[in-house]
C-alpha cells in the first residue's frame, strides 16, 4: 500500500531536517535532493498502475471528505509528480557541481572580498531547491482549493528566492518584480477563493464542482476570472507574463530550467483544473485559445529579436505555453492529449536546453549568443545536447517534440471549426519563427569560428550524465509515442470528465 | 442604517483592498509597494473572516460548558485567515529583504530608475 | 456595535490613504500597523479572537518592526 | 495617466466582485462544513477551541504547508541578506540603562507569555502562531535593548528543525497507526482539560517552538549589518 501523501510528507520532513544536520556536516545538504527525489520518483512509478485503473484518493486526518483535506492520485497526479520528481532528480544531479559558477556571481564575490559564501547559502540553495519541487507535487495531488493556494505559495515564493540566489544585480531586480507580480496574484487567487467559500460554504474542489451548477453563472464568473488571473501569473499567460523573461534569465542556470520545466507547468495544470474539473467553463475555451495564440506569438517574435541566449529561452518559453494552451482549449481528447504531451515534450526539451545552455555561458564566461561561436568545436557533447533539445522543441521528426506537435495539429483539424483553423495556421507560423531562431543559435554553434577564444573544456561529467538522460528520454520517446501516450490518454480523460472526478473524491 | 449594518464589513475590506492595489500600481518606491501589500493582505483576510460571520454570532470555542452551539460562527474562514497571515508576513519579510539589497546595489528604491533589463 | 465598527472601518480606511500619501516611509508604515490594529479589533467584533491575536502580534506588531529595520537600512524618504 | 487608467481598472474589478459579493450575504450562515465542525468537533477531536481543532486536524495539511511557507521565507531571507560567517558581538551603541533593564525584566514574562498561548491553544484562543509571534516579539526586544546579545544560530536552526520534525513524524506516525497521515491516535480524554485532544497541543507546541524561531531568526537576519 503505497500512500501518495509520502511524497509531500517525506521531502517536507527532509528538508526540515537539514538546518540540524548540517550543523554535523556542512556537505550533507547537497545530498539529500537527489535521495529525496529518487524516493519520490519510484512511489509515483508505483503509484502509477493503481492510479490508471482508479484515481487513489487520500483523506488526511481521517475524516471523510468534504470534511477534511484530500489529495487525489489520479493519472494526471501522478503524471505530474513523476515527471517533477524526474526532471527535479536530473537537475538535482547537475547541481551537485553547479551551484554557482556563474561568471557574474564569482565576479561580484571578488569584488566584495568577502569568503564563507559558498558554504552558507549552498546549503540554502538545496533547501529551497527541494522545497520548491514540494510545494510543485502538492498542488498537483491536493484536491482542495485553498491547499492549493497554499502549495502554490510554497511554489512561488522558493522561487522568488532561488531567482535571487545569485544576488547580482539583475537576479535581484528580477526577484523583485517577481515577488510584487506573483504576490499581487496570489492576493487576486485569495480572494477568489474566499467567494467561492462564500457562495458553496465549502473548499474541496469535487464539492464546489458538484454545487457549481446552484448559482447563477455571473456571479460564479467572478471567481472565476480572479482564479484564473491569480494562477496566470505563475502560468505565464500572456497579460501577466511581465516577470518572466527576467525572472528566468537571471536566475542560475539549474533553476531556470525548473521554472520554464516545472514551475510554468504547474501553474498550467492548475488553470486547467480550476476551469475543467471546478467550472466545467466550456463557454470561455475559445477566449483561452485566442489567448494562447496571443502569447504564443508574442513569445516567439520577441525571442527572435533576443541576443541573449538565457532570454531568448525563456521568451520561447512563453511561446510554448502559449501552445500548449491553445491545446488544451480545443478540449477534445484529441487536443487535451496533444496538449499534455506537447507539455511533457517542453518540460524535457527546455530543461535540457537550459541545462547545455548553464555550462556554455559559464565557459564563454556571457549569455551573448555572439560570445558562443564556435563553441561546438570546444565543448561538443555540450553542444550536441543544446542542438538536439533546439530541435526537439522546434518539431523536427526523431525527437519527442515531432509527436506532441503533430499531435495538436491533428486535434485542431479534427476539430473542424475555421476558427480553430485559422489559429491553427497562426501557431504553425510561430513553429517557424522558432526554428529560424533555434537554428541561427546551431549555426553560430558550429559553423562559426569564434574571435574570442573561449575556454575549450567539456562540461564536468555530474552535469554531462543529466543530459545524457535528457537526450536518450527525448529519442525514444520520440520514436515510440506510445511509451507515453497510454498514460496522457487516461490524464486528458481525467481532466475531461468532470463527474468522475466528483464520484471518485465524494464516493 | 440597514445597509450600513449590513455591509460595512465587506466595505471595508474592500477598501482597504482597492487602497492597497491603488499603492502597488502607481507608487514607485519599493517599500511603498510592500506596504500596499501589506494592506492587500489584510484586506483580503478582513473580507474572509466577514464571509464567516453569523449574525449576533458567539466565537467558536466552548469555553464553558452548556454553551450555545446554534449561534456560533463558522470556524473555517478563521483557520484560513491565520493561515494567510503567516504566508503574508512571509512574502513581506523576504521583500523587504530583497529591498535591502536592492538599495545597496542601486542606491535607490525607485522602481522607475531601476532598469536594468528591458524586453 | 454597529457604531464601533463603523468608527473603526473609517480609521482603517483613513489610515490606508495615509499610508498611501505619506512621503515619510516610516509615518506610512506606522499608518499601515494603524491599519492592522484597526483590523484586528474588527475581527475580534466579528467573533475571531484567535485571528484578532495573530493580526495583532503578528500583522500589527512584527510587521511594523520589520518594516521599520528594513528602512533603517535603507533610505527614510520617498523620492 | 498612470493613475486614470489603474482606477478605471479597479473600478471594473469592483462592479464585478460586487456583483457576486450580492449572493454572498452578511451575517447569514451559508456553510455545511462549518456547521458540521461546530456540531462534531469537540467530540471528534476533543479541542473546545473549534478553530484549533480546524487548523491542527480537519485542515492540518494547510497549516503544514503554512508552517513550511514561513520555513522558506526564513531561507531565503538568510539567502539573499547573509554574506559570510559572521564574527564577534555585533557593533552599535548600548542602549540606556532603562530600556536595558526594562528589556531583561520583561523578556522572560512575555517568554512566559508566549509559551502559555501556546500550550493552552486548545482550550482558549490562541496557539503556535500567536504564541510563536509572542516569544519572536520578545527576541525583538532584547535586540532593541541588549544589544549585544545575539540568538545563538545553531540553537535557532536546531529549534526550527526539532519543531519541523516533530510536527511530520507525528504526521507519519498517524499513517503508521492507522493509514491516516496526521491521524489524532492518541487518546483525546476529557474535554476543557489541559492534557486533552491528543496530538493537538503536541502540534502546536511544535508549531510554536517553529514559528517563534523562524521569526527570531528572520528578525536576526534583517538587523544584522551584512
Amino acid at each position: 500500500m503505497v500512500n501518495p501523501v509520502l511524497l509531500i510528507a517525506v521531502p517536507l520532513a527532509l528538508a526540515f531536517a537539514i538546518p540540524a544536520l548540517s550543523l554535523f556536516s556542512k556537505r550533507i545538504a547537497k545530498f539529500v535532493p537527489p535521495i529525496v527525489l529518487v524516493f519520490n520518483l519510484i512511489i509515483s512509478l508505483l503509484l502509477l498502475p493503481r492510479a490508471l485503473e482508479n484515481p487513489v484518493v487520500i483523506s488526511i486526518g481521517g475524516w471523510r471528505p468534504p470534511f477534511c483535506i484530500n489529495l487525489v492520485a489520479g493519472p494526471v497526479g501522478v503524471l505530474f509528480s513523476a515527471i517533477i520528481a524526474l526532471v527535479g532528480l536530473l537537475v538535482s544531479v547537475y547541481s551537485l557541481d553547479y551551484i554557482h559558477p556563474d561568471p557574474f556571481y564569482i565576479e561580484e564575490v571578488l569584488q566584495s572580498k568577502k569568503g564563507g559564501v559558498k558554504e552558507g547559502p549552498a546549503e540554502k540553495y538545496h533547501m529551497l531547491y527541494l522545497l520548491l519541487l514540494t510545494g510543485a507535487t502538492g498542488v498537483v495531488l491536493t484536491g482542495d482549493i485553498f491547499n492549493l493556494f497554499v502549495f502554490f505559495e510554497i511554489l512561488c515564493i522558493s522561487s522568488y528566492a532561488l531567482v535571487a540566489y545569485l544576488r547580482d544585480k539583475a537576479g535581484i531586480e528580477s526577484a523583485v518584480k517577481y515577488l510584487i507580480q506573483g504576490a499581487v496574484g496570489s492576493s487576486l487567487l485569495l480572494i477568489g477563493v474566499g467567494l467561492l467559500y462564500g457562495l458553496f460554504g465549502t473548499l474541496n474542489m469535487a464539492h464546489i464542482a458538484q454545487n457549481i451548477r446552484t448559482v447563477s453563472p455571473i456571479s460564479v464568473f467572478v471567481p472565476m476570472v480572479l482564479i484564473i488571473t491569480g494562477l496566470g501569473v505563475e502560468a505565464a499567460i500572456f497579460p501577466l507574463n511581465a516577470w518572466l523573461p527576467d525572472a528566468h534569465s537571471s536566475a542560475p542556470s539549474s533553476i531556470s530550467a525548473i521554472l520554464s520545466g516545472i514551475a510554468i507547468e504547474v501553474g498550467l495544470y492548475a488553470v486547467l483544473r480550476v476551469i475543467f474539473t471546478i467550472f466545467g467553463a466550456s463557454s470561455i475555451l475559445l477566449f483561452l485559445a485566442l489567448l494562447g495564440i496571443l502569447t504564443l506569438l508574442i513569445g516567439e517574435l520577441c525571442a527572435f529579436c533576443q541576443s541573449n541566449i538565457k532570454r531568448m529561452l525563456a521568451y520561447s518559453s512563453i511561446g510554448q505555453v502559449g501552445l500548449i494552451l491553445f491545446a488544451l482549449s480545443i478540449a477534445t481528447s484529441y487536443g487535451v492529449t496533444g496538449g499534455l504531451f506537447q507539455l511533457v515534450s517542453h518540460t524535457l526539451s527546455k530543461a535540457l536546453l537550459f541545462l547545455a545552455a548553464g555550462y556554455m555561458i559559464y565557459r564563454a564566461r556571457s549569455m551573448e549568443i555572439s560570445a558562443l561561436e564556435g563553441m561546438g568545436r570546444k565543448m561538443p557533447l555540450t553542444c550536441l545536447a543544446f542542438t538536439i533539445g533546439a530541435f526537439s522543441l522546434v518539431g523536427l521528426p526523431p525527437f519527442i517534440g515531432f509527436p506532441s506537435k503533430f499531435l495538436i495539429v491533428r486535434a485542431a483539424l479534427a476539430a473542424k471549426e475555421t476558427f480553430l483553423l485559422v489559429l491553427i495556421g497562426l501557431a504553425l507560423l510561430g513553429t517557424v519563427i522558432e526554428g529560424a531562431y533555434f537554428f541561427r543559435v546551431v549555426q553560430v554553434l558550429y559553423f562559426k569560428t569564434g574571435k574570442t577564444d573561449p575556454e575549450g573544456k567539456e562540461a564536468p561529467i555530474a552535469a554531462l550524465f543529466p543530459m545524457f538522460i535528457f537526450v536518450v528520454l527525448i529519442v525514444v520517446v520520440g520514436i515510440y509515442p506510445k511509451i507515453v501516450t497510454g498514460v496522457l490518454n487516461s490524464a486528458a480523460a481525467e481532466l475531461l470528465n468532470r463527474l468522475d472526478y466528483i464520484r471518485n473524491v465524494l464516493g | 442604517m440597514g445597509f450600513l449594518d449590513n455591509y460595512i464589513y465587506y466595505i471595508g475590506a474592500f477598501g482597504l483592498i482597492f487602497v492597497g492595489l491603488y499603492i502597488i500600481l502607481v507608487k514607485h518606491n519599493l517599500i511603498k509597494v510592500i506596504v500596499g501589500l501589506g494592506i492587500l493582505d489584510t484586506g483580503v483576510n478582513l473580507f474572509l473572516i466577514s464571509v464567516g460571520y453569523i449574525a449576533k454570532g458567539t466565537a467558536p470555542i466552548f469555553s464553558r460548558p452548556g454553551i450555545d452551539s446554534e449561534h456560533m460562527v463558522d470556524p473555517v474562514p478563521q483557520a484560513l485567515v491565520l493561515t494567510a497571515i503567516v504566508i503574508g508576513v512571509a512574502v513581506l519579510a523576504l521583500a523587504l529583504s530583497l529591498a535591502i539589497r536592492l538599495y545597496q546595489h542601486y542606491g535607490t528604491l525607485n522602481l522607475r530608475k531601476i532598469r536594468e533589463q528591458r524586453w | 456595535m454597529t457604531f464601533l465598527a463603523l468608527f473603526l472601518v473609517l480609521l482603517m480606511l483613513v489610515g490606508a490613504v495615509a499610508a498611501s500619501v505619506f512621503k515619510d516611509l516610516i509615518s506610512a508604515v506606522i499608518a499601515a500597523a494603524l491599519v492592522s490594529l484597526a483590523a484586528s479589533i474588527l475581527f475580534y467584533l466579528l467573533q475571531a479572537p484567535d485571528v484578532a491575536m495573530a493580526e495583532a502580534a503578528i500583522g500589527a506588531a512584527l510587521t511594523a518592526a520589520i518594516f521599520i529595520i528594513a528602512i533603517s537600512r535603507t533610505k527614510r524618504y520617498e523620492e | 495617466m498612470r493613475r486614470i487608467i489603474s482606477i478605471l481598472l479597479l473600478v471594473i474589478v469592483a462592479l464585478g466582485i460586487s456583483q457576486s459579493l450580492a449572493k454572498i450575504p452578511f451575517g447569514v450562515p451559508k456553510t455545511k462544513v462549518g456547521r458540521h465542525y461546530i456540531n462534531e468537533g469537540v467530540k471528534e477531536t476533543g479541542a473546545t477551541n473549534i478553530v484549533t481543532s480546524v487548523v491542527v486536524s480537519y485542515r492540518g495539511f494547510d497549516t503544514l504547508g503554512e508552517v513550511t511557507v514561513l520555513f522558506i521565507a526564513a531561507i531565503g531571507l538568510g539567502a539573499v541578506l547573509t554574506a559570510g560567517a559572521r564574527e564577534g558581538p555585533r557593533k552599535t551603541r548600548p542602549a540606556s540603562l532603562v530600556l536595558y533593564t526594562g528589556c531583561r525584566l520583561l523578556f522572560p514574562l512575555i517568554l512566559v507569555f508566549g509559551t502559555y498561548v501556546f500550550i493552552h491553544g486548545h482550550l482558549t484562543p490562541g496557539g503556535g502562531f500567536q504564541g510563536g509571534a509572542i516569544i519572536a516579539s520578545g527576541f525583538l526586544l532584547i535586540y532593541l535593548g541588549c544589544r549585544e546579545r545575539r540568538i545563538s544560530r545553531a540553537a535557532s536552526n536546531l529549534a526550527e528543525s526539532l519543531g519541523g520534525l516533530v510536527f511530520v513524524v507525528i504526521g507519519l506516525l498517524g499513517l503508521g497507526f492507522g493509514d491516516y497521515f496526521l491521524l489524532n491516535f492518541l487518546p483525546k480524554g476529557t474535554a476543557n482539560a489541559l492534557f486533552s485532544a491528543g496530538i493537538i497541543p503536541i502540534i502546536y507546541i511544535a508549531i510554536g517552538v517553529k514559528v517563534g524561531s523562524e521569526l527570531a531568526g528572520i528578525i536576526d537576519n534583517l538587523i544584522e549589518e551584512s
